[in-house]
């Protein structure tokens, strides 16, 4: 079907660095673009980069690929990077992949500026 | 493996084309939601489908867009009833043991959709077709399968006694 | 109508079961949605389907409900782009020109289906299939078809003076 | 799939008469179901049936066509039918079907009581 990607993507500059609010569900489709939108920002490499999940209903494994390669990314050049605001599918999948542990994952976007 | 001779209820035919990945998950879950599953049931059952399908399409079609796959749909009567799913494609065919989970303490990108997959379905079998391609069923049932058709320890101990 | 000669993207098998509505308005509308429909219209193209549905299951098969049944969607390029949608069955065949919308001013019980259905969409055609069954092909466009290709009043207006 | 109809009806009695609640999308899988249902209640002549219809995400000709049937039995009686809390969706298709106008429709369950 001819219709261009399905995701949206916000940023918000916030003191420390940038929020990056993805909206619509991240699949196999669009995770590519993210990927791409993230390692733009992370070029710049914020102090803080924080992930806002809450307009995202699903996400499959390309998704959690993507995030996890960020967090790597992070991790190497000494930036954090926090998850927030996770619908409960999405929590569901980091559950099964034994990553709820591995990421940062805070309730809100204001818990993940002050982390 | 239950009896995949019967027709399937509903087989839909597409192409291999991550863009069509979400009207496949819409079809999956009201199915799955008719049958009896709770929501996050439904939401999982959709999951496990789109993983499947996503490697279909980058390992067995190397991400080529022309690939044609087919999935299958089965209420299955018994208690507990359930719901199996059919996934087939015209891709290179590889050995089934070599479609493997990794280890999850290795953290890496990648690597997790063989994992979901065992995780979230009942039962999970990758074949060759006869013909061409590969053949993927998974069964997910309603309820976790009666622990009385499975030996039952504790009364084992009772007899013994 | 459009080209049909190419293979749709996405086909769906199913039998003339009323309990697989629901799935099919999930596939219908999520595919509405990925080529740019607003809800409004995504729900009105389920509800045209579903419509077209009910028909083959009451009018065609008389709902016997072990009748196959085939739904095949087209992305439509071009400006307006669009969607085009196939319900195909092997029930009786009938006279297309049969098939008509009732007069909405007699108040009854049934009789809308048709009318739905040419409401909602842009282009409705039955036809004999050559094998056995009929054939129901329905176009939605994305927006109207643009005023510029029909005869503009306002512009000859314009010439004439 | 094997599963029974998944419409739920609801019903509550009102001074003079009886509100309906159907729970669930309605279509040929369960117009039936809702037919009974009604013909029941109005074998029992209620002076006003109110059918709430805001837990109705989704209805098809056969739902409508119900609904057409049991305006008719109740203008043969001559008791009061009245529709109330139409979502978009639903509102839709009466209005394709012209049928706005033939039913009376009001907006809240009060509104239908008081009407
Ligand atoms: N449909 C398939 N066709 C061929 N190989 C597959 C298929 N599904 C899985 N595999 C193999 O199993 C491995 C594990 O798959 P998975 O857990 O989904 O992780 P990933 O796809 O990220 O590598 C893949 O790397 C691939 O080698
Ligand atoms: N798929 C079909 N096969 C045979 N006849 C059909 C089909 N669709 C519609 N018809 C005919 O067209 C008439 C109008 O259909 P419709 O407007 O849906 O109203 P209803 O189904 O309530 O009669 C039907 O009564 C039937 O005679």
């Amino acid at each position: 079907m001819s219709k261009a990607e399905e995701l949206q993507i916000e940023t918000d500059d916030i003191t420390d660095g940038v929020v990056l609010r993805p909206i619509g569900e991240i699949d196999l489709s669009c995770a590519a673009m993210l990927r791409q939108r993230l390692s733009q920002i992370q070029d710049s490499q914020p102090a803080r980069l924080v992930i806002d999940l809450s307009a995202v209903p699903y996400m499959d494994s390309s998704g959690v690929a993507t995030l996890v390669e960020a967090m790597q990314i992070a991790r190497r050049t000494g930036s954090k990077l926090i998850l927030c605001a996770l619908q409960d599918k999405v929590r569901s999948i980091f559950e099964i992949a034994r990553l709820d542990m591995v990421f940062a994952i805070v309730d809100t976007v204001d818990d993940a500026a002050a982390l | 493996m239950a009896d995949t001779s019967t027709e399937p209820e509903v087989k839909l035919q597409m192409f291999s084309q991550p863009r069509l990945l979400a009207a496949v998950r819409a079809l999956v879950g009201t199915i799955a939601q008719r049958l009896g599953f709770n929501e996050m049931q439904c939401g999982q059952i959709s999951l496990a489908v789109d993983e499947a399908l996503c490697n279909v399409i980058t390992h067995g079609y190397d991400r080529r867009d022309d690939g044609r796959l087919w999935i299958s749909f089965w209420a299955l009567d018994g208690d507990p009833s359930g719901l199996k799913i059919v996934i087939e494609d015209q891709a290179a065919q590889i050995d089934p043991s070599e479609i493997q989970p990794r280890d999850l303490d290795d953290i890496r990108p990648g690597g997790l959709g063989v994992h979901i997959i065992r995780e979230v379905m009942d039962d999970v079998q990758y074949e060759r077709r006869p013909e061409q391609g590969m053949r993927l069923t998974m069964i997910k049932h309603l309820r976790p399968v009666d622990d009385a058709r499975r030996p039952d320890t504790s009364r084992q101990e009772r007899v013994e006694q």
